[in-house]
C-alpha cells in the first residue's frame, strides 16, 4: 500500500519537477518579454521531457582531483532528502474506495513537521559536499555560502513556522490543516494568514527562498561571480540531480506553505461525489501552482542579493521579526 | 527471540557503531564528519525506538543539521588535509586502540553482568512535545534559562573569537615596562 | 545615676579642635590655627565649669551613654561617661590647666614651624585625657590611657629631627608598654572574674568581698596589675626612667602631660580602683612602699641635676611619689588633693621654666644662668610662688595637700612619714637651689646673639637677641593665673573640706581614715609646723650654699666623691636597665629570635619546602609536554581509575 | 523488549570511541567532534533511562546536553579559527606552546 503510493507520489512529484522547470521557462521568457520554449511540442510543453534526456545521454564527465565518493554522493544525497521530505505532505482529506480508506499522504506521524524541517536540514551536506569535494575554487566558495546560509535561514524558517504551531497546538501537518477549517463572516477562510500570520508567512517565504538557493538568494550557484557555483564540476545526470534536488525543494516548500498558511487542501467543495473526493487535491494542487509561479516571478522581477545583505538581512531583520512574531502569536494565544 | 524492537536496535546501534569506528579510522576530518552524522542518525532512530521521537527530530535538526553543518563548515574553510602522522599519534594509537577495546569491553561485561534484569519496550515513554513542552517549562525552568544564557555567552564568545583581530594593532605603549 | 547628654561634648570639642588643625591646619593662617586651638579647649573648659556649676552631690554620679560599642555575650563596653566627684576634679584640672597651658604655648611655639600640628597633637591629648577622665568602664579608659600614650609620644618627639627628641618618645612610649601589659592582664582577670569592665558593675561585684588581709588573692593580683599600670603612666619606680627623658618635648608639653595631667593619670586610676585596693591590702602596701621610695628616691637626684627641666622632671617622680604614698595609705581624696595642688604648681613651674629658657634663648642648663630676677621679674615672681608651694611652705598650696599626705601616711606608719619628712626637706632645698641658681647672684650666661645658631637645633625660640628679656602677655596671663592657683589653691582643703566633697566616691573608705578623726587635732598642729619648718629650713639650706656662699657645693660634691657621681648619673638607673633588660633583650632577639628562630627555622623551612617544591617540579614537569593529547590522556587516565574504583565497588557489593 | 543493558553497552562503547578518538586523532576537529560523539554516547543512555524508569527528565536532560553541545561548537570552533590564524595548522602536535 505505501509502497504503491510512494510510487505515485514519487512519479507525480518528478513530473511536477520536470514541468515547474518548463513553467518557469515560460513565465520568465513572459516577464523577458519572450516566448520561452516553443518548439519541442505544443508550448514547448515536451520540452522537459527533451532536456532529461539530453542530460541523461550526456557524457557523465568526471574531473580529476575531485574527492570521488563524496564527489558521487553529494548529489545522490541532495535529491534523495529532496524527494524524501515530500513523504510527510498530505494532499487531501482521506478517501474512501471500496471500504479502504486511503489517506492522501505517504506516512502521517505527529511529528511531520519536525521530520520535513530535519531531512531540509540534511539537504545542506548535498550543497556543502559538492562544493567542497569538487576541488574547486568556486565550488568551494559556493558550498560555503550554501551551507552558512543556510544554517543562517533554517533558525528563520522555523521560527517562522512556531507561530501556527502555537495556534494549531500540533507538529501534525493533517491537524494543522484540520485547525484552519470555516470561514470568517461567511466568506473569508480561516487560514493562518488570514488570522494574524501574516508576518509569519513572509518570513517563511523569504526563509525557504534562501533555503532553496532561489533568487534573489542564489549566492551559492551566483553564475556571474562563481561560474555555476557548487555544481560548478558537474555535468549530466549528476547535474540533472541537482537541478531536480532543487525544484522537488521548491515544490516541498509550497506545499507546507499551502498546508501552514493557505488552509491546504481547504477550498469550496461541491458536485457529485467522485468530484468531491477529487477536489482537496484540485485546491491544493492549485494553490502550490500558485506558490511555484510566485517563485518564478520573484525570480524574473528581483535582483540577487551581495552576500553580506544575505546575512545581514538574515540576521538583523528576519530573525527579529520572526522573533516577535512568535512572541506576539505566544501572547495573543494566551490571552 | 529476536522481536523487531530488538533487530531494529541491533541494525540502528551497528550503524552507530561503524559511524564511531570509522569516526576514528578515517583519515581526513570530513569522512570522520559524515560518519558523526551516520552515528547521530542512527541515535535517532533509537530515540524513535524508545519513542523519544522529539528528541529524535531535535537530534537531526540541532545535531546534524545544524553542529555537524558547522564543523563542515569549518573544515572546508580551513581547507583541513589528511591528517599528518607523527610520532605521538604513533604512540597514542598503540595504547589507545587497546585501550578503547579493554574499557569498552570492561563497561560492557560490567553492564551485562550487573546491571540487572531491567528491560524497555518499544516506544515505552513517548516523548512527544507536548509531555515534554511543560517539563521544560515549568520544572526545569531555571536550568532552562540557564542554558539560554549560556547560548548568549557562546554567541558573543564566538564573535569575539572568530572576528578578525584590528587591522591596525595598538601600538606598544611608550616607556612601559 | 543622672543622665547629662553634654557630657561627650567635653572630650568631642578637643576632637573637633585637633581634625581640624590636624587636617587643614597645614594650609591655614597661624591666627586660625591659634583661634582653633584655644576655642576647642576653651569650651570644653567652659562646658565643664558650667557643668561643674550644675554638679550636685546629691544627683552624682551623672552619666551618658554615647554609643553601643563592644556586645559580646553579656560581656557590654560602651562608649559611656560617668560623672562623680573625682571625675569632676579631674576634669576640672585637665581642662582648666589644659586650657592655660594652650593659651601659653600660643607664645611659646609661635614661632615654631610645626605651630598647627603642636596644636593638633595637643587637643588630642586633650581628647584622650578627658576620654580617660570620663570613662565609665575600664576599656573605654585604656583607650584615653592609650591616646594620651600616643599624644605623649607625639609631643615628646615633636621636633623629630632631633635624635634625643626622637628616642626619648620611643623610650616613653616602650617604657609605658611595660605597664599597660600589666594594666592589660588585670583587665583581663577583671573581665574573667566579674564579667565586666564597668566601673559601677565591677565595684558592685566586689564591694561584698571580703577584704584579703591573710594572703594574696585575686583582688591582690589584680591590684598589683593595676599598680604595674599605674607605675608605667604615673613614673614610679622601677618605670620612671621615661620621664626626665620626656622633657626633650616642648616646655609647655612638659608642663601640661607630664607634669600636670597625664602623669597623673596613674593616681587617678589607682583611686578610681579604691574599691580593689580597699580589699587588697597587701597591694595597698605595695602602693604605699613604691610610692614612699619614688618620692625621696627621685628627689635626691634632683639635687644634683643641672638642667631646669630636668630638676622639674625628677620632683614630679617625686611629687607623684608622694600621691601614691597616700593612696597606699588608703587617703585616696589626700592624694587626689595632692594631684590637684600638684597641676597647679608643678604647671606653673615648668611654664615659668619655659619662660626662662624663652628668656635666655633656649639655655636649660642653670649654671649659665642666675641673676635673671631683675630681667624678667614677673617670671620671677610666679616661679617663686610656685617654688614657695612645692616646698609645703604656709599657706601655699602644696602645705596643705603635702600636710595633708604626710598625716594620713602617719596614722598608718611613722615610716613613712619620716621618709616623706625628709623627703619634704630635700624637695625644699632643690626646688629653692633651682631658684636661686636661677634668678639670684649674677647672669652666667652668654650675653652675645651667638646663641641664636648655637640653639637653633633646639627648634624655637631662636632670635638673636642678647638681653633675656620679659616673655610677652599670652604667656605671663597663664602663669598669673596659675600663681593666683597655687597661692589659694590649697585652702580648699581646709577642715578637710575637700576630703568631705569626695567623700561621696570613698565612701566605702578605709578603715585607717575613722582612727585619724580621733588623734588629736594638736598633733596634726605639730605636724604641720614640723613640716614647714623642714621646709624652711631645706630653703635655707639652699640659701646658704647657692647665694651666700656659692662656693660650698663644689666643695661637698668633691668631698663626697662617689655619691656624687652616682647621684649626678641618676644612680646610673638607666645604665644599669641597659645592661639587665636592653641589652640582654636585643642579644637575645638577635641570637635567638632572628638567627635562632628567624633564619634556621622560619627562613631554612620556608627554604627548604620551596626547593622541595622545585626539586619535585623538576621531575613532574616533564609531565607538561605541551602536547594536548598527553593531557588529554591523562584526564582520561585519571577517569578510567575513577570509573573502575566505581565498578569495583558496584561489583563488591 | 531489550534489555536496558543492551543500550547502555552501546552508550559505552560510543563514549569509549569518542575517548579514544579524543586520544588518538591529530586534527583537532576531529578531536572535537570525538567529544560530540561522547556526548551522543551519553544522551543515549540517558533517553534510555527515561525510557526504563519512565521518567520524561531523562529526555529533558537530552536537551540540555545539545545546548551544551552547540554553544561548545559556536565557542570552540570558533577557538579553532582563531588557532588556525595564528599557528596555521590543526594539528594539535603542532599547537605546543603551553610547555616549558
Amino acid at each position: 500500500m505505501s509502497v504503491i503510493k510512494s510510487a505515485v507520489v514519487l512519479g507525480v512529484l518528478l513530473g511536477a519537477v520536470a514541468y515547474t522547470v518548463w513553467l518557469e521557462r515560460k513565465v520568465v521568457g513572459h516577464i523577458q518579454n519572450r516566448w520561452g520554449p516553443t518548439r519541442v511540442g505544443p508550448f514547448g510543453l515536451l520540452q522537459p521531457i527533451a532536456v532529461g534526456l539530453k542530460l541523461f545521454v550526456k557524457e557523465d564527465l568526471t574531473p580529476p582531483y575531485v574527492y570521488k565518493p563524496l564527489y558521487i554522493a553529494a548529489p545522490l544525497i541532495a535529491i534523495i532528502f529532496a524527494l524524501t521530505s515530500i513523504s510527510m505532505v498530505p494532499f487531501g482529506n482521506d478517501v474512501v474506495v471500496g471500504g479502504y480508506t486511503i489517506p492522501f499522504q505517504i506516512t502521517d506521524v505527529n511529528t511531520g513537521l519536525l521530520i520535513i524541517l530535519g531531512i531540509t536540514s540534511i539537504g545542506v551536506y548535498g550543497v556543502a559536499l559538492a562544493g567542497w569535494s569538487s576541488n574547486n575554487k568556486y565550488s568551494l566558495l559556493g558550498g560555503l555560502r550554501a551551507s552558512a546560509q543556510m544554517v543562517s535561514y533554517e533558525i528563520s524558517l522555523g521560527l517562522s513556522v512556531v507561530g501556527v504551531l502555537i495556534m494549531a497546538g500540533s507538529f501534525s501537518l493533517r491537524t494543522i490543516v484540520d485547525s484552519q477549517a470555516g470561514l470568517f463572516w461567511g466568506f473569508i477562510p480561516r487560514w493562518n494568514i488570514f488570522t494574524g500570520q501574516f508576518v509569519g508567512f513572509f518570513c517563511y517565504l523569504i526563509a525557504a527562498y534562501a533555503e532553496t538557493n532561489r533568487i534573489p538568494f542564489d549566492l551559492p550557484e551566483a553564475e556571474t561571480e562563481l561560474v555555476a557555483g557548487y555544481h560548478t564540476e558537474y555535468s549530466s545526470m549528476k547535474f540533472a540531480m541537482f537541478f531536480m534536488a532543487e525544484y522537488a525543494n521548491m515544490i516541498t516548500v509550497g506545499c507546507l506553505a499551502t498546508l501552514l498558511f493557505f488552509g491546504g487542501w481547504r477550498g469550496p467543495i461541491f458536485g457529485p461525489g467522485i468530484l468531491q473526493a477529487i477536489e482537496p487535491v484540485f485546491w491544493f494542487v492549485a494553490k502550490v501552482v500558485v506558490f511555484l509561479f510566485i517563485y518564478i516571478w520573484v525570480r524574473g522581477t528581483l535582483p540577487r542579493f551581495r552576500y553580506d545583505q544575505l546575512m545581514a538581512f538574515g540576521w538583523k531583520v528576519l530573525l527579529p521579526l520572526s522573533l516577535a512574531n512568535l512572541i506576539a502569536t505566544a501572547i495573543a494565544v494566551a490571552w | 527471540m529476536l522481536s523487531v524492537h530488538l533487530v531494529l536496535f541491533l541494525v540502528f546501534g551497528a550503524v552507530a557503531l561503524a559511524g564511531a569506528v570509522n569516526l576514528l579510522a578515517q583519515t581526513h576530518p570530513i569522512n570522520s564528519a559524515l560518519s558523526l552524522i551516520a552515528v547521530m542518525a542512527a541515535l535517532a532512530g533509537e530515540y524513535l525506538l524508545l519513542g523519544a521521537e522529539f528528541v529524535a527530530a531535535v537530534q537531526v535538526i540541532v545535531y546534524a543539521g545544524a553542529i555537524m553543518v558547522l564543523f563542515v563548515f569549518v573544515i572546508m574553510l580551513l581547507n583541513a588535509g589528511v591528517e599528518e602522522r607523527t610520532k605521538g599519534s604513533r604512540v597514542a594509537i598503540l595504547f589507545g586502540i587497546p585501550g578503547m577495546l579493554l574499557g569498552s569491553l570492561l563497561v560492557a561485561w560490567v553492564l551485562l553482568r550487573y546491571s540487572g534484569t531491567g528491560e524497555v519496550a518499544a516506544g515505552a515513554l513517548p516523548g512527544a512535545p507536548k509531555t515534554i513542552g511543560p517539563l521544560l517549562f515549568h520544572e526545569f525552568l531555571l536550568p532552562f534559562e540557564i542554558t539560554s544564557i549560556l547560548i548568549l555567552i557562546a554567541i558573543m564568545g564566538a564573535v569575539v573569537l572568530a572576528s578578525k583581530p584590528p587591522s591596525s594593532p595598538v601600538p606598544p605603549r611608550e616607556g612601559g615596562f | 545615676m543622672t543622665q547629662n547628654p553634654y557630657l561627650w561634648l567635653i572630650p568631642a570639642l578637643p576632637l573637633a579642635g585637633a581634625a581640624i588643625n590636624g587636617f587643614l591646619g597645614r594650609r591655614s593662617s597661624k591666627n586660625a590655627v591659634t583661634t582653633i586651638a584655644l576655642v576647642f579647649p576653651g569650651l570644653a573648659f567652659a562646658l565643664a565649669l558650667w557643668i561643674a556649676a550644675q554638679f550636685s552631690s546629691s544627683a552624682a554620679p551623672y552619666g551618658f551613654n554615647l554609643a553601643h560599642w563592644i556586645r559580646a555575650g553579656s560581656f557590654t563596653a560602651d562608649f559611656a561617661f560617668y560623672l562623680d566627684q573625682l571625675s569632676l576634679v579631674m576634669l576640672l584640672v585637665v581642662t582648666g590647666v589644659g586650657f592655660l597651658i594652650h593659651v601659653y604655648s600660643v607664645g611659646y611655639m609661635w614661632d615654631d614651624p610645626g605651630y598647627y600640628r603642636f596644636f593638633s597633637y595637643l587637643n588630642l591629648f586633650m581628647f584622650f585625657m578627658l576620654t580617660l577622665v570620663l570613662a565609665n568602664n575600664y576599656l573605654l579608659m585604656f583607650i584615653g590611657w592609650e591616646g594620651v600614650g600616643l599624644a605623649s609620644y607625639l609631643l615628646i618627639g615633636f621636633w623629630f629631627t632631633k635624635d634625643s627628641a626622637a628616642s626619648a618618645g620611643k623610650k616613653a612610649f616602650i617604657v609605658n608598654r611595660i605597664g599597660d601589659f600589666g594594666f592589660l592582664i588585670g583587665l583581663f582577670l577583671i573581665i574573667q572574674h566579674f564579667h565586666s569592665l564597668n566601673f559601677t558593675e565591677v565595684f558592685d561585684k566586689i564591694r561584698p568581698i571580703a577584704p584579703e588581709t591573710t594572703g594574696a588573692g585575686l583582688l591582690t593580683t589584680i591590684g598589683i596589675l593595676l599598680m604595674v599600670g599605674a607605675c608605667g603612666k604615673s613614673a614610679q619606680i622601677p618605670l620612671y626612667v621615661w620621664l626626665p627623658d620626656a622633657m626633650e618635648g616642648p616646655t609647655p608639653v612638659s608642663a601640661l602631660i607630664h607634669a600636670a595631667t597625664m602623669v597623673t593619670a596613674g593616681v587617678y586610676m589607682v583611686a578610681r580602683s579604691h574599691v580593689i585596693f580597699e580589699r587588697a591590702p597587701i597591694a595597698l602596701t605595695v602602693v604605699a612602699i613604691i610610692g614612699t621610695l619614688t618620692a625621696f628616691f627621685a628627689a635626691t637626684i634632683g639635687i644634683a641635676q643641672t638642667d631646669i627641666k630636668r630638676v622639674l622632671a625628677y620632683s614630679t617622680v617625686s611629687q607623684l611619689g608622694y600621691m601614691f604614698m597616700a593612696c597606699g595609705v588608703g587617703a585616696f581624696s589626700a592624694g587626689i588633693f595632692h594631684l590637684m595642688t600638684h597641676a597647679f604648681f608643678k604647671g606653673l613651674l615648668f611654664l615659668a621654666a619655659g619662660s626662662v629658657i624663652h628668656a635666655v634663648g633656649g639655655e636649660q642648663d642653670m649654671r649659665k644662668m642666675g641673676g635673671l630676677a631683675t630681667y624678667i621679674p614677673w617670671t620671677a615672681l610666679t616661679m617663686g610662688i610656685a617654688t614657695l608651694a612645692i616646698a609645703g611652705i604656709w599657706p601655699f598650696a602644696g602645705f596643705w595637700s603635702k600636710d595633708e599626705i604626710l598625716w594620713k601616711a602617719y596614722q598608718t606608719n611613722w615610716v613613712y612619714w619620716l621618709i616623706g619628712l625628709v623627703t619634704a626637706f630635700i624637695t625644699s632645698f632643690y626646688m629653692f637651689r633651682l631658684f636661686f641658681m636661677t634668678f639670684l647672684g649674677d647672669y652666667r650666661g652668654i650675653q652675645v646673639d651667638k646663641h641664636g645658631q648655637s640653639h637653633a637645633a633646639h627648634g624655637h625660640d631662636a632670635h638673636g637677641h642678647g638681653e633675656p628679656h620679659e616673655s610677652p602677655m599670652v604667656m605671663l596671663v597663664p602663669l598669673m593665673i596659675l600663681a593666683v592657683l597655687s597661692l589659694v589653691g590649697g585652702l580648699v582643703g581646709i577642715n578637710d573640706g575637700f576630703d568631705h566633697f569626695l567623700a561621696p566616691v570613698f565612701s566605702s573608705g578605709a578603715a585607717a581614715e575613722g582612727a585619724g578623726e580621733t588623734a588629736s587635732h594638736g598633733l596634726e598642729m605639730l605636724f604641720m609646723v614640723v613640716s614647714v619648718l623642714v621646709a624652711v629650713f631645706g630653703a635655707g639650706l639652699a640659701w646658704v650654699l647657692y647665694v651666700s656662699r656659692p662656693y660650698l657645693p663644689q666643695k661637698i660634691a668633691d668631698s663626697l666623691g662617689g655619691f656624687y657621681e652616682a647621684v649626678l648619673n641618676k644612680y646610673y638607673v638607666d645604665e644599669l636597665y641597659a645592661k639587665l633588660f636592653v641589652k640582654p633583650l636585643v642579644d637575645g632577639s638577635t641570637r635567638i629570635l632572628w638567627q635562632g628562630v628567624d633564619r634556621k627555622v622560619i627562613d631554612d623551612s620556608i627554604n627548604d619546602a620551596a626547593d622541595g617544591a622545585r626539586h619535585v617540579s623538576d621531575e613532574v614537569r616533564h609531565m607538561q609536554s605541551g602536547n594536548l593529547r598527553s593531557y588529554a590522556g591523562w584526564i582520561a587516565a585519571g577517569a578510567a581509575v575513577v570509573v573502575a574504583y566505581m565498578i569495583w565497588l558496584g561489583v563488591g557489593r | 523488549m531489550v534489555p536496558l543493558s543492551y543500550y547502555l553497552v552501546l552508550s559505552g562503547i560510543l563514549f569509549a570511541c569518542g575517548v579514544t578518538g579524543f586520544l588518538i586523532k591529530r586534527n583537532i576537529i576531529t578531536i572535537f567532534m570525538s567529544i560530540e560523539l561522547m556526548l551522543n554516547g551519553v544522551n543515549l543512555s540517558f533517553v534510555a533511562f527515561a525510557a526504563h524508569w519512565h521518567a520524561l527528565a531523562g529526555q529533558v536532560f537530552v536537551f540540555f546536553v545539545m545546548v551544551v553541545a552547540a554553544a561548545e561548537a559556536a565557542v570552540g570552533l570558533a577557538i579553532i579559527i582563531a588557532v588556525y590564524r595564528n599557528r596555521e595548522t590543526l594539528n594539535v602536535d603542532r599547537v605546543n606552546l603551553l610547555k616549558l
